[in-house]
């Protein structure tokens, strides 16, 4: 059987969909031989490829960044599988979403910066977050098939390892994957 | 007056003024003629904004013990209905209606421009508590689209200039208005 | 007090031949529409000015329900000599008193010779703009309550229902159910303590037929609820009424006091074993309470949710009591019915829909106001014979019938006879009889938008595909006429609709996507322009900036 | 809600009628008041529910339990339809499952439910509704409304973000305990359950704490302090129980 290629990538995600797939211990042996990993924060390559057979993307849609590449990604691959809940509801990222990105940034990076007392007059600072060498955050986090079609959706915080290799076997079979049973949100 | 046969228990309304007495007649008035039976409870909160001129918070709990209503309940029932408000209105009141002919005549202009130039949306007042601004679901007035309601009087054939103009008298004590 | 029929034709007589004792009688139209453009101050101006002259004995000045003709509002009618004035100022009085004896002021003069006044047949509105609503009198003198009469002393139950059902009389609050059958099965049904609600709870927007009706001639639909309720064995009558129409509220109390004095509604009414209670009640400015199980929770004293049918009101309604819901226009056609026989009710209209509808036309068409045509009258007679077309030279877009539950009609069917097959088969309803005309400046998504804000705001919230599914379709449509959604959405668009027509729990939710069903059969192009071209063809809505 | 019809009393007088009907091309006999879903739960036919709770009065409005009937276009809602002779019921067409499926999508756009932080992941019937329809994603855009956590009660939480306006908490409260602590305010997706008059659950003077909202709860909504994700459990099987030894079939709590 001709080895696939496969892309894994994270947007906004804690990276812990990553860690279910590398949990899946020795038959994680098993799929090295059936797939070439080409692109992946495991793998050494700062490039997406031309070309992938799957990708797997974690996390949800949250700034201009992630809404560009996940343009590239559904360009660039044959089947996009949205990998875990963040990338299918949003999730924890998406709890940001009932507030204004203004008052996210303030409480995350002013008023959380430092305790009170530490700070210089005890007032959160006045300057803005600037964001010269940060990509925009856009005004929701969203799920990935909210911009670009998705081809499965393997949900799960994180989806069970054995979600994700029964995944990967049906697509590396041929056959449809039916994830009915396998994982949940939330699993 | 209380009638009888309310509960004992009834939360005690703060020391009234006579002005407050008389308004406070009318509500018991409602209630009696409804022999003080849940399904008065519409009716009773009629009366209540009519005569306090939004539902306070005492009131409702001195209706729902008068009516044997639970409390939950007469607060859900007084914000399911449009025609009920929890908070008191301006001085001034300027219902806009939003029925289809009035939609179609522009009535939504028109609450675009009161909210650029007075900058108050439907359900807001004044800060100088002068001006409420309301919309109604129709007038039934649809023949003189767009109409509203300036305290309590029907206005045909509207524009936001108009509007405007009479929201600014309102606004700047015109003793005329 | 109880009548008899010789002191009802007393009654008559006496107010009669008040009237003729008048050279001249002037009827200033007070119904909410000439009110509000000072019709008030127009009536008392000419009363003081008649005393000022000492006329009083020769003029005689009535205020009067609706003229129709709201547009040109205030409106006066001279009986005697058969003319109509528009745009009536105070300052037109003196003149209008001077001419009595010659010639009319032809400036103020509204022709009646246009196929406006002429085109109508007068059932349900007959005395509208005719008698004084503020004085039984006036009602007794046009026959009034003879129809009660009849009803009690010579009739039975079942022959008057028999009457009600070879008329072919239907529900004229939007569905069209034969009046006959519903007043049959509440006849039978079990039980001592039975209803009969009027439900005046208009919440259409765009329609204010019945708020007319109940203002001009409120003892007409009081008559027809005590035949109700003597013809199905209720004897607890409720009139639900829209906290929005204070005059009707007014005129409606006002009416059931001197129906009670004269013993029209009380115990033993004419002399008979029959008695009959009637209440007013209040709406509190719910569109769902139109719905005959919210319109019960709301009497209640409750919220106003809908509750899965069956059982149908007439087993378990009000109290758990058999309660019958009528229309404020299905009981104003009782009275006449029963007086002049069904048979003659049934030779008006068509085969399936028989009788006259009221309609309020009012939007982008030159005579909005209140109208009472025969069933199976054609759309273009409506709006352009009638209606006087379209202002402006504007072309004429749609016709919308049924308010938010009904649909936009395109011109291809102007010639469609309007009852309630025809309009059924078009994908609208007859409604309560709200008719609002567009011309091309209206933009057909913007308008199926406007119904489903108004939907997604009067949902209950009791059902999830209500609930949820309406504020998905509108925030679609928003997307839509800012000319940023996507062919995806536009699917969803049509998938949602589907779902909530055959999901929902009521009739308000079910059909909450015919306006936008109906654009989309009728002006997908539209859509499709706002979507592909990013444009609006009708140039009504505005472009939302290019998001990121 | 009231039982519509009530039911009646059995006796050899007024004996309920025996019907035979097909559900799913299986012959069911069943009395003529009780509902299709009861039968088909007798008959090991597996209708979802969301608002319907064993114990509780019925309410219709989830809409989960729709069935078709055949020569019918017409969506039943299975929880508060009775059978008729004959009758021929679908509870699993395509038609059906795939309206339920997008009901079920609507609620999950309608607050946020993030599962993976939820007290009662694992516990939830939202959650287990999405297995068992096989939702593995929310097809219309998820709505993320503003909603708060009320923590006012010494014992107890609600939390606004998951709550799917069932109102079996309002039902439990109004018809079993008969506090009518809860209800609901505002209408359509302005709706929210309240206690009192709209005031922190702390301070409501009607509630008796006896945390039956808490368990009927199908959510994370209502939770017991104290608890970490995936820890709230929730107990009801003494609901049916209640009802009887109330005495009350169906309670006076109405819609």
């Amino acid at each position: 059987m001709a080895k696939i290629s496969l892309a894994t990538i994270w947007l906004d995600g804690c990276s812990g969909c990553h860690m279910s797939f590398l949990d899946m211990d020795e038959r994680f042996l098993d799929l090295a031989g059936q797939v070439d990993i080409l692109f992946s924060p495991l793998v050494d390559n700062k490039v997406f490829p031309d070309h992938v057979d799957v990708t797997l993307v974690e996390g949800a849609v949250s700034n201009d960044s992630d809404k560009k590449n996940i343009a590239i990604i559904r360009q660039q691959s044959t089947i996009v599988v949205a990998f875990g809940d963040c990338a299918i509801t949003a999730n924890v990222p998406g709890m940001r979403n009932r507030y204004p990105v203004e008052a996210v940034l303030q409480r995350a990076y002013i008023e959380n910066a430092a305790p009170p007392q530490q700070r210089s007059n005890g007032q959160p600072s006045k300057e803005g977050i600037s964001f010269h060498t940060v990509p925009q955050l856009a005004r929701m986090a969203r799920p990935i098939h909210e911009c670009i079609p998705v081809d499965f959706f393997l949900p799960g915080c994180p989806p069970p390892p054995r979600a994700i290799l029964y995944l990967l076997t049906e697509i590396l079979a041929g056959r449809t994957p039916q994830m009915h049973g396998w994982t949940r949100f939330g699993a | 007056m209380l009638a009888e046969g309310i509960n004992p228990n009834a939360t005690a309304l703060p020391a009234t003024s006579p002005a407050q007495d008389h308004r406070l007649r009318m509500v018991n008035r409602t209630m009696q003629l409804y022999r003080n039976e849940p399904h008065g409870l519409i009716e009773t909160l009629h009366t209540v904004q009519e005569s306090f001129g939004y539902l306070e918070e005492p009131i409702l709990r001195y209706v729902a013990a008068a009516l044997q209503v639970p409390l939950s309940r007469v607060y859900a029932v007084a914000t399911f209905y449009h025609s009920f408000t929890l908070r008191p209105p301006g001085e001034h009141t300027c219902v806009i209606c939003r029925g289809t002919a009035c939609y179609i005549g522009g009535s939504g202009q028109i609450l675009d421009r009161i909210k650029e130039k007075v900058g108050i949306a439907t359900g807001e007042t004044t800060a100088d508590g002068k001006v409420s601004l309301l919309e109604a679901r129709c007038l039934g007035s649809c023949g003189l689209a767009p109409a509203g309601v300036f305290d309590g009087e029907v206005t045909g054939k509207l524009s936001p200039e108009k509007v405007l103009e009479k929201i600014g008298r309102w606004q700047h004590h015109d003793p005329e208005h | 007090m109880t009548l008899n029929i010789e002191d009802l034709q007393q009654i008559a007589r006496i107010e009669k031949s008040k009237k003729d004792g008048f050279q001249h009688r002037i009827n200033v139209c007070l119904a909410a529409g000439c009110l509000s453009c000072g019709s008030g101050l127009i009536k008392e101006a000419l009363e003081k000015e008649v005393t000022r002259r000492g006329l009083d004995s020769w003029c005689k000045i009535t205020g009067v329900g609706c003229l129709g003709l709201c547009a040109e509002g205030p409106l006066l009618s001279l009986p005697t000599s058969g003319s109509y004035y528009q745009g009536v100022q105070v300052s037109d009085v003196p003149e209008i008193l001077d001419s009595l004896n010659g010639s009319p002021v032809a400036r103020l003069v509204c022709p009646a010779e246009t196929p406006f006044f002429q085109r109508q047949v007068r059932i349900v509105t007959e005395n509208c703009g005719r008698i004084d609503p503020e004085r039984i009198e006036e009602y007794i003198a046009e026959d009034g309550y003879a129809g009660l009469y009849q009803a009690l002393t010579q009739m039975t139950p079942q022959e008057i229902i028999d009457q009600v059902s070879g008329s072919g009389l239907r529900g004229r609050g939007g569905a069209g159910y034969p009046t006959g059958l519903k007043w049959m099965s509440m006849a039978k049904a079990m039980g001592s303590t039975k209803f009969i609600i009027c439900n005046g709870d208009e919440g259409d927007p765009g329609a204010f037929m019945d708020r007319s009706v109940l203002e001009s001639d409120p003892h007409r639909v009081i008559e027809g609820m005590v035949i109700a309720g003597y013809a199905t064995g209720a004897n607890q009558g409720f009139i639900y009424v829209r906290a929005e129409y204070p005059l009707a509220v007014k005129r409606l109390r006002l009416a059931l006091s001197q129906a009670e004095r004269m013993g029209m509604i009380g115990n033993n009414i004419f002399n008979t074993s029959f008695h009959f209670n009637l209440q007013v009640r209040l709406g509190a400015g719910a569109f769902v309470c139109g719905e005959e199980t919210a319109l019960i929770a709301s009497i209640e004293g409750r919220m106003g949710r809908p509750r899965p049918r069956p059982p149908f009101p007439v087993e378990f309604g009000l109290w758990d009591h058999p309660t019958m819901i009528n229309n404020v226009e299905t009981l104003a056609n009782i009275a006449p019915i029963i007086r002049r026989g069904s048979q003659w009710f049934a030779g008006i209209g068509t085969e399936k829909s028989k009788g006259t509808k009221v309609f309020a036309l009012a939007g982008k068409v030159v005579n909005t106001g209140l109208i009472e045509i025969p069933m199976g009258t054609s759309l273009r007679d409506i709006v352009f014979a009638i209606g006087g077309g379209i202002p402006q030279g504007g072309r004429f877009k749609a016709v919308q019938t049924g308010g938010p539950s009904g649909g936009c009609i395109p011109e291809q069917f102007l010639d469609m006879p309007v009852d309630y097959d025809s309009l059924a088969q078009v994908g609208s309803i007859m409604g309560s009889g709200g008719m609002i005309v567009m011309d091309a400046s209206s933009c057909m998504v913007d308008v199926a938008r406007f119904f489903m804000e108004f939907c997604m705001s009067e949902s209950c919230g009791k059902c999830v595909p209500c609930r949820v599914g309406t504020r998905q379709i509108y925030d679609i449509l928003g997307k839509i006429t800012a000319s940023r959604a996507t062919m995806a959405e536009f699917t969803m668009l049509e998938d949602l609709c589907d779902l909530i027509k055959n999901t929902s729990l009521c009739g308000l939710g079910q059909s909450a996507p015919n306006p936008v069903l109906t654009t989309l059969k009728y002006f997908r192009d539209e859509y499709l322009a706002h979507i592909h071209d990013r444009q609006c063809l009708a140039g009504a809505c505005k472009k939302a900036e290019e998001v990121l | 809600m009231k039982q519509h019809p009530p039911k009646k009393v059995r006796s050899d007088l007024n004996p309920s009628r025996l019907l035979t009907f097909k559900i799913d091309d299986r012959d069911v006999t069943a009395h003529e008041d009780e509902t299709i879903l009861s039968v088909a739960r007798q008959n090991n036919i597996i209708i979802p529910t969301l608002c319907h709770l064993d114990g509780l009065s019925e309410r219709g409005a989830c809409r989960l339990c729709i069935v078709e009937v055949r020569g019918s276009t017409k969506l039943l809602p299975a929880c508060v339809t009775f059978p008729r002779q004959d009758m021929e019921i679908i509870t699993n067409s395509k038609r059906v499952i795939n309206y339920r499926k997008k009901i079920l999508e609507l609620l999950f756009t309608e607050r946020n439910h993030v599962c993976s932080v939820c007290v009662a992941n694992g516990h939830c019937e939202l959650q287990n509704l999405a297995v068992e329809l096989g939702v593995d994603h929310v097809r219309y855009p998820y709505l993320y409304p503003r909603h708060d956590v009320d923590a006012s009660h010494s014992r107890f939480c609600i939390d606004h973000n998951r709550c799917v306006l069932c109102l079996r908490c309002v039902r439990v409260c109004d018809e079993i305990e008969g506090a009518h602590t809860w209800d609901i305010m505002g209408r359509g997706m302005t709706s929210k359950v309240i206690t009192d008059l709209n005031q922190p659950w702390g301070t409501s003077e009607t509630c008796t704490g006896c945390g039956k909202c808490v368990q009927v709860c199908p959510t994370g909504a209502l939770t017991e302090k104290g608890k970490s994700v995936a820890e709230m459990s929730k107990r009801r099987q003494f609901l049916p129980y209640l009802q009887m030894m109330r005495g009350r079939q169906g309670g006076s709590w109405q819609k």
